[in-house]
């Protein structure tokens, strides 16, 4: 029990975290201060404590259903980090929209545990009350500027949707207890080797409605009208917490049925083009609608969809190859950095909250902040996949899985979806550096937290661009299924 | 090992000077930028001397130095340079360009001088980087990275309506490139189904390549081809090219037209010949085809246009047309008279943009319309202009001149109607040369002297020597061929 | 009198699940949607019991208890939510919550 | 090194004006005309000594076909390609390189008195620099190097028609030269690129000896005639040498008479043993030949411009060579280069002499009685009229004889052949008589303001008329300079060389007779025309055929298809991202809708499709 309570430390540290936090939320409620610290200490000290460990070996505590291994631990310091720096780079947006209260800070502890527990999750219905842990906070944080009704329809549109979804994870995990008679991941894999549609049908609901957490189309149409209506570092939250979470669980979800087993060969086939489709229509929807919307947040609501595409060739191309889905990881990893440094930039941004930021908004900004207009350079470069940013090397490695996968076809897809999503950055770009400013362009203001932060993140972006071995590395030896 | 340790210098030097750029006061900005660049061409022809001045192609191969460096073992990817007898001459043209780019019209630099110099570097950077690699995947990264300083240098100091240019330019050659990716990535995937080590490196990929059925080689051709045709450009493919080249700034249009175009031909020799010599001689035809039709119909267009910038874009397709008409000969002969006549082709279209910013200059500009009879006014300019358009028209006595005629020498056995058509692209070469000469120079003068304000000298000091240097290189080289074809 | 046969269960289950989808579908008040999501859970909740009697397990029971925990949690979530938009649209009217598209 | 020393002695002119222009440019002064001219004169003389020395060295080597070689660098060795730059000077380049150094050092003192206050140091920058080309053409040994001449030539040609640039007209009539010059060339490069992939080799002495198959050596033939037509002014090729004439007088002298057009002739020469491996080759050439040289001296007949009359003739007489090398007298042909060189040279001075004379007026109806006002001049024109008209003991007598004979005996001889030239020699004998008329005899027709400023011209002008006029007359009796294998016929028709003398004499007296009858009483002022219109034809077909397909391609593939292509694909990803919008209503029902269609699909496509229930 000892050595369980030992290698539970982190999580212990986190939800000792909440506690502490909530407690100060409580008792003062007029200064959000002291929550703000309680909740930075609590992030980086776990995140700190989850680093800093590095067993050997997966662990199964809880009954076989909580794995503590490299991966959950990794995803629980990761989380943590991008917590830290949202917490630390965008306390201003929260005060310029009144709406900087000590509730959010333990809001956002709680979604970080679900979503860490949801990866360490090995049992379905753990799975499920991580999902819900990691869902419910999200859906209040979405409605968080209350005195907005953009806000709040985002976060009721949001509710609705996930309620929904969530109700059919649960069938799906209905299902497939049914077919099995257990609900932990390696008895549903030993059981899957005889087979059966019961297992499948539920197999495939639970892949769906991760599907829609991930937001792959044709299962994406909430994101927009949430990301847009969401406050901004809230979006940014969604963007980077939930979607690595929700991604990395969908892979284990995935790769919890046996796929060498014969009784499987019909399915794993079928699975595959399903998948392959979802990847395409992902990597389509999103790129082709990106270039036509004019607020930037639907913009990165839509590249994050396309960002799901590029994830799903990871995927795809994880059936081959020893199960090994490092790819992914690298990608997450890559992904989460930029668009965290790219939401920190947008919560610059003054425009009055009904209309949201535009992309004129970004008009002639290097004449009045050429700082600022590196910084969205770095990351939107990032995003197109140009060389010398981690983007770059986190198409290389989804191109590649998926390629080796044997999944040509979608490569091709995948390429010529870059170059139209190139269009929508660069445009961005251009409006920043090649326009004047024009009087109707929004105003940005920087403060030190977001500087840190961004200029970090960017640090990050470029490191990993030119000098990627470490990280390659060590996501490499991270086994993501067991 | 000391030889190959310092090629990395080629790399790293300009990284400094980018980042030095940065630091150094704005008043002194384009000095510091022509000091560094003629520093680092200097360093160049030092660097690669041995292969550059060996007498024979043996005593040349016995200098080239392949110098590698662990970076990416996770992918396979070295950073293993190398400096041959095929990319010592595009790395020296590249640090030329950046001197005369740096050089040429000077009004560039009132506006954030800083970024422009650092994106200079950065350039430099990048094309050395593609020049000099032999692995695939950093190939890509220089040549991707190319883009980047590009944008910015057209976006921010070009003239109106350039964001379409600059989109359309960006777009297209994306396209090209990352399809070249995944051909890169497809012949990978091969490599790691055959079972071997990933290595992304040329000579790994060679046999892997080689081992492919028809149709998977012809695909991923048409991959590498296309990245390469729309960079260089060939005709169907070069619908981006006028527009940039036109609005741009004078040192971004003799970047693209003297050295990232040199890119696409580098390409095709260093890593489309090795790698589907069979594919492309399936194609031999049609690609001669494509070329010869690129030197008529760019001829045309250049013909008709009347706007001199414009017209020299279109000279340029022209000439890379022949080009790569050596290239598709796919013999050793007609590549080494490929990569002669760039050489050829790098220093003359440089200094024709660069002239040409100098008339600028001297004009009321050029977007104002074409100034006329300026010679009389500016004798050493328009003699200088005059001699370069002559070895523009490949006249006998230059280096372009022994440069298309041994492409063409090669080329017509291999396919005579192609030679012919591209021949023929030869006399409309004259016509619109002389045009564009005749449209500024000859006539009564169009301008007022009394107006011409700051810039009413004619050319002299450092960009007179500049020129006067790499005229003589121009006629020289065209006699001393030996330096290029060293007994091959 | 028969037995209550494990598959009546099932199909119990499952003809809930579906009218609180139905529910979800088609009724326009924000409450009556709640409930429907409501319902879609509970109707697990009983194929959930019904499996844990065709295996023998109380995994399935178990599940059942957390289930309706987290369901009350949402639907506590969920109200506010309505709360708060009514606070500020003035109505529970599902359709007339479209301000967000494109 | 005698030959280098030759070829190069003009460069080191050109050089040493070129830095006098540039140096008087830069301090703002006006090059004088006398140094600048002097320096060229000079490099031309010691050229022209040079050429002598050579020249008897030669006579003293023995051998059948001696031949001084000079090798300076190898130029391009790729391959199988070895190109040796270096010089080859044998009884063939001597004959055109004493005519061009000789001929040309005149013109260039003639230069000095023409040109004072018009010209500058650019001027004998320009003509130094095309002696050099000129020589490199007739002494290269190897065909890069007469390429590099033939090309070099055209430039200075180009820089020299339009060496008054202000007046657009004359750029004109350089671009003109330049371009259709650069079409003929293209026949050259041609050759050299058959010559090299069949004979391997593209030095001259190794390719004369060489046996093509003969249907590559009518194709080689055809490609170096092509070229010929261009540089020699022979149909279809020959509109652009009336229209250099927009040059200054001494240039048409030197570039557009005496030398320049002629290296046709000389590399028809130079490759006889090749050319005449193809009879068809033959037919071709001696067919243009005599039609060129009757369509020219018609169309002289026409023109009033003095300059005009003197290049069509010029045409005329090149199309006499072109006969002479098509039915195997190419040495006749040659022959002709050498006598025409000298009074065709001294007529253009002479009527350079008149314009300098007359302020810049060149229409010959607004001349007249210029007999007694210009002694020197006419009587040194009377010299090249007697020439060209080929009256006994003048040089033209000779050779004009010698290919009217050889159209007859030689081994490709033709009655058609001869005929036309037979005619068009009568014709030149009218139009050139028409000229001398209407210039030197009869009423004066001078305006007013050209009348009051006639003077003779100054000596440095005069001295080459004379000298030149000497030469037109004792030029013939040196005999041909050149013996060229070629083989007479057995079985042609053998006629008396005398009686051929006699005819060409009654021909050139009619023609004289003809041409003083008509033109010596009252004038009638004859409007320039051109009665074949080919340039208007050219214009109308090539000129704006190039232009309309430029700007079809401009219109309706730069600017219309390729863009097209790019907006079709601009506008699909934009209608793509517009229909994947329309469902973003904004409805969360709407929504999950879609969501739990595609579920269901999915369920359908699991059941049906994998386990095969709907089987």
């Amino acid at each position: 029990m000892s050595a369980e309570f030992d290698l539970l430390g982190p999580w212990i540290s986190l939800c000792a975290g909440i506690l502490l936090t909530l407690l100060i939320s409580v008792i003062r409620t007029e200064s959000k201060r002291p929550a703000q610290i309680s909740a930075l200490i609590t992030v980086v000290g776990t995140a700190v404590l989850s680093l800093g460990k590095q067993p050997s070996e997966a662990a199964l505590v809880f009954a076989g259903s909580f794995e503590i291994s490299s991966l959950t631990l990794l995803v629980l310091g990761g989380l943590c980090a991008l917590a830290a720096m949202f917490i630390l780079g965008t306390g201003h947006y929260l005060s310029r929209e009144r709406i900087h209260i000590s509730d959010y800070y333990h809001l956002l502890l709680i979604l970080v545990l679900g979503a860490s527990v949801m990866v360490a999750s090995r049992n379905l219905i753990l799975t499920f009350i991580a999902l819900e842990v990691m869902s419910l906070p999200a859906y209040t944080l979405a409605g968080f500027r209350r005195n907005d009704s953009r806000s709040n329809e985002a976060a009721l549109k949001y509710f609705i949707l996930g309620g929904a979804m969530g109700a059919v994870f649960l069938l799906g995990s209905s299902f497939v207890f049914g077919a099995t008679g257990t609900l932990t991941y390696s008895g549903v894999f030993s059981a899957s080797k005889s087979g059966g549609v019961m297992l499948e049908l539920g197999h495939l609901l639970l892949l769906v409605s991760f599907l829609f957490k991930v937001a792959a189309a044709p299962l994406h149409f909430w994101k927009p009208d949430v990301y847009e209506g969401a406050p901004t570092p809230v979006t940014g939250i969604m963007a980077t917490i939930i979607t690595a979470a929700s991604f990395l669980t969908l892979v284990r979800l995935i790769h919890m049925i046996d796929y060498g087993a014969a009784e499987m060969g019909n399915y794993l086939a079928w699975l595959k083009s399903a998948l392959r489709f979802v990847t395409v229509a992902s990597l389509i929807v999103g790129s082709t609608v990106m270039i036509t919307q004019r607020s930037l947040k639907r913009l990165f609501a839509y590249s994050s969809i396309t960002h799901t595409g590029y994830l799903m060739l990871g995927v795809l191309g994880s059936f081959d190859s020893g199960a090994s889905a490092s790819s992914v990881l690298i990608y997450l990893c890559g992904y989460c950095v930029m668009s965290t440094g790219a939401f920190v930039l947008l919560a610059l941004s003054k425009s009055p909250a009904d209309t949201g930021t535009e992309l004129i908004d970004l008009t002639g900004l290097m004449k009045r902040s050429p700082y600022l207009t590196g910084l969205w350079t770095i990351f939107l470069f990032s995003m197109a996949g140009m060389p010398f940013t981690v983007g770059f090397f986190a198409k290389y490695f989804v191109f590649m899985a998926s390629m080796n996968g044997g999944e040509t076809v979608v490569v091709v897809i995948a390429a010529l979806c870059t170059v139209v999503g190139a269009y929508a950055y660069l445009r961005a770009i251009a409006l920043m550096t090649m326009r004047e400013a024009a009087p109707t362009s929004g105003e940005w203001e920087l403060t030190p937290g977001s500087q840190l932060v961004a200029v970090g993140a960017a640090v990050f972006v470029l490191f990993l661009g030119i000098i990627p071995n470490a990280m390659l590395q060590y996501l490499k030896g991270i086994p993501l299924i067991h | 090992m000391e030889i190959s340790d310092s090629l990395s210098f080629l790399l790293t030097l300009p990284l400094f000077a980018m980042v030095l750029s940065l630091v150094v006061p704005r008043a002194v900005q384009r000095g510091y930028a022509i000091f560094a660049s003629l520093l680092f061409l200097a360093l160049t022809v030092y660097e690669s001397s041995g292969i550059l001045f060996a007498t024979s192609a043996a005593t040349a191969a016995r200098f080239a130095v392949e110098h590698q460096l662990q970076w990416l073992p996770q992918i396979g990817a070295k950073l293993s340079l190398r400096l041959d007898s095929v990319s010592a001459w595009f790395v020296v043209m590249n640090a030329l360009t950046a001197v005369i780019a740096f050089s040429s019209k000077g009004v560039w630099y009132r506006k954030s001088p800083k970024l422009f110099t650092a994106l200079g570097f950065f350039l430099l950077f990048g094309l050395n980087t593609a020049f000099l690699s032999q692995d695939l995947i950093v190939f890509y990264l220089g040549y991707e990275s190319v883009f980047i300083p590009m944008i910015f240098m057209v976006g921010i100091w070009g003239e109106n309506q350039k964001a379409s240019a600059v989109f359309r330019f960006f777009l297209m050659s994306f396209l090209g490139s990352i399809l070249m990716l995944v051909s890169v990535f497809f012949l990978l995937s091969r490599q790691v189904k055959d079972g071997g080590a990933v290595s992304s490196h040329l000579g790994s990929l060679i046999p892997v390549a080689g081992g492919l059925p028809e149709l998977h080689a012809k695909l991923a051709f048409f991959g590498f081809f296309l990245a390469f045709a729309i960079k260089v450009p060939l005709v169907p493919f070069h619908s981006w090219l006028k527009d940039v080249y036109v609005l741009a700034p004078f040192p971004a249009t003799i970047w693209m037209s003297a050295i990232l175009s040199k890119l696409g031909v580098y390409g095709m020799i260093r890593f489309v010949m090795p790698l589907f010599p069979q594919t492309m001689g399936t194609y031999q035809g049609v690609l001669m085809a494509i070329a010869a039709c690129s030197v008529v119909y760019a001829a045309l267009l250049a013909y008709r246009s009347n706007q001199p910038k414009a017209l020299l874009a279109y000279s340029s397709i022209s000439h890379l047309g022949f080009v790569m008409l050596g290239v598709f000969t796919m013999k050793n002969q007609g590549a080494l008279s490929a990569i002669f006549l760039s050489v050829g082709h790098t220093m003359v279209s440089a200094l024709l943009f660069f002239l040409l910013s100098k008339i600028d200059e001297r004009s009321e500009g050029l977007d104002l319309g074409v100034p006329r009879g300026l010679s009389q006014q500016f004798p050493v300019l328009f003699t200088a202009l005059f001699v370069v358009m002559l070895a523009s028209v490949s006249l006998p006595g230059t280096l372009n001149f022994a440069g298309e005629f041994l492409v063409l020498l090669n080329s017509w056995p291999v396919s005579t109607l192609s030679t012919v058509v591209a021949g023929f692209g030869a006399v409309l070469g004259a016509a619109y040369m002389l045009k564009f000469y005749q449209q500024m120079g000859f006539g009564a003068s169009s301008t007022d002297p009394g107006k011409q304000g700051a810039h009413a000298e004619d050319l002299s000091g450092f960009e007179l020597v500049l020129v006067f240097l790499l005229i003589m290189a121009v006629v020289v080289f065209g006699f001393q061929t030996s330096i290029f074809l060293k007994g091959n | 009198m028969t037995m209550l046969e494990p598959w009546m269960m099932l199909v119990v289950s499952l003809v809930i699940f579906g009218v609180g989808l139905f529910g979800l579908l088609v009724r326009k008040n924000l409450l009556v949607m709640l409930m429907c999501v409501e319902l879609m859970l509970n109707g697990v909740n009983l194929s959930f019991v019904a499996f844990s009697k065709i295996h023998n397990s109380l995994d399935g029971h178990l599940a059942v208890l957390f289930v309706m925990t987290v369901a009350a949690a949402e639907s506590a979530v969920g109200l506010g939510l309505v709360i708060a938009l009514f606070r500020t649209l003035k109505t529970v009217d599902s359709d007339q919550i479209q301000i967000l598209r494109d | 090194m005698i030959i280098t020393l030759l070829v190069f002695l003009p460069l080191l002119g050109f050089a040493l004006n070129a830095f006098y222009h540039f140096n008087s440019a830069a301090r703002k002064r006006e090059p004088s005309v006398w140094v600048a001219g002097l320096i060229a004169s000079s490099a031309m003389v010691a050229a022209f000594v040079c050429a002598l020395i050579a020249w008897a060295r030669l006579k003293g080597s023995a051998g059948v076909g001696p031949v001084l070689e000079e090798s300076l660098f190898s130029w391009m060795n790729l391959g199988a390609l070895h190109v040796e730059f270096g010089y080859r000077f044998d009884r063939l380049s001597a004959a055109f390189t004493l005519v061009i150094t000789g001929v040309g050092a005149l013109i260039h003192f003639y230069s000095i008195g023409y040109m004072e206050n018009r010209g500058s140091a650019r001027y004998f920058c320009y003509l130094n620099l095309f002696c050099f080309m000129m020589l490199n053409l007739v002494l290269g040994s190897s065909l890069p190097q007469v390429f590099l001449g033939w090309e070099g030539v055209g430039l200075a040609s180009y820089l020299l028609i339009g060496f008054w640039s202000k007046e657009m007209a004359n750029i004109a009539a350089a671009q003109k030269a330049f371009l259709m010059n650069r079409i003929g060339d293209l026949g050259l490069l041609f050759a050299m690129f058959i010559a090299f992939k069949f004979a391997g080799t593209l030095d001259l002495a190794r390719l004369a000896g060489f046996e093509f198959r003969p249907d590559v050596a009518t194709v080689f033939g055809l490609l170096i005639f092509l070229a010929c037509t261009g540089k020699s002014a022979q149909i279809p090729l020959f509109t652009w040498l009336p229209d250099a004439m927009a040059g200054p007088t001494p240039v048409s002298a030197l570039i557009h008479a005496a030398t320049m057009v002629t290296s046709g002739i000389y590399l028809l020469a130079r490759l006889n043993p090749v050319i005449s491996q193809s009879t068809t080759v033959l037919l071709v050439i001696s067919a243009v030949g005599a039609a060129t040289a009757l369509m020219a001296a018609i169309t002289a007949c026409f023109q009033s411009d003095i300059k005009k009359v003197l290049a069509y003739s010029t045409i005329s007489q090149l199309g006499f060579m072109f006969a002479a090398c098509g039915v195997g007298a190419a040495e006749a042909g040659v022959f002709h280069v050498v006598t025409h060189a000298f009074f065709k040279a001294l007529l253009f001075l002479g009527a350079g002499s008149v314009i300098h004379a007359l302020s810049g007026t060149q229409d010959v109806f607004k001349m007249g009685g210029l007999r007694k006002r210009l002694p020197f001049t006419f009587w040194t024109f009377t010299a090249g009229w007697a020439a060209i008209l080929g009256l006994f003991p003048f040089s033209g007598f000779f050779s004009k004889d010698m290919i009217l004979h050889e159209a007859l005996v030689a081994a490709h001889g033709n009655p058609w052949v001869f005929g036309v030239l037979a005619f068009s020699a009568l014709l030149t004998a009218f139009y050139m008589t028409r000229l001398y008329v209407l210039v030197f005899f009869g009423e004066s027709r001078l305006s007013e303001e050209a009348g009051s400023h006639v003077h003779e011209s100054p000596l440095v002008m005069i001295l080459p008329l004379v000298i030149l006029a000497v030469a037109s007359l004792a030029g013939g009796w040196f005999g041909v300079p050149v013996h060229l294998e070629t083989a007479h016929g057995e079985g042609a028709s053998s006629v008396s060389p005398a009686v051929i003398m006699a005819l060409s004499l009654l021909i050139a007296g009619v023609g004289a007779f003809l041409g003083y009858r008509k033109y010596s009483g009252t004038i009638q002022v004859e409007a320039t025309k051109d009665p074949f219109r080919v340039d208007e034809f050219y214009g109308a077909v090539v000129g704006r055929g190039v232009k309309s397909l430029a700007s079809f391609f401009g219109r309706y593939l730069e600017d219309g298809f390729f863009q097209k292509i790019l907006q079709v694909s601009g506008a699909a990803v934009d209608l793509g991202g517009n229909l994947f919008k329309t469902v973003q209503t904004g409805s969360a029902q709407g929504y999950l809708l879609m969501m739990v269609l595609a579920l269901l699909g999915l369920m359908f496509g699991l059941v049906f499709g994998v386990n095969g229930y709907g089987n």
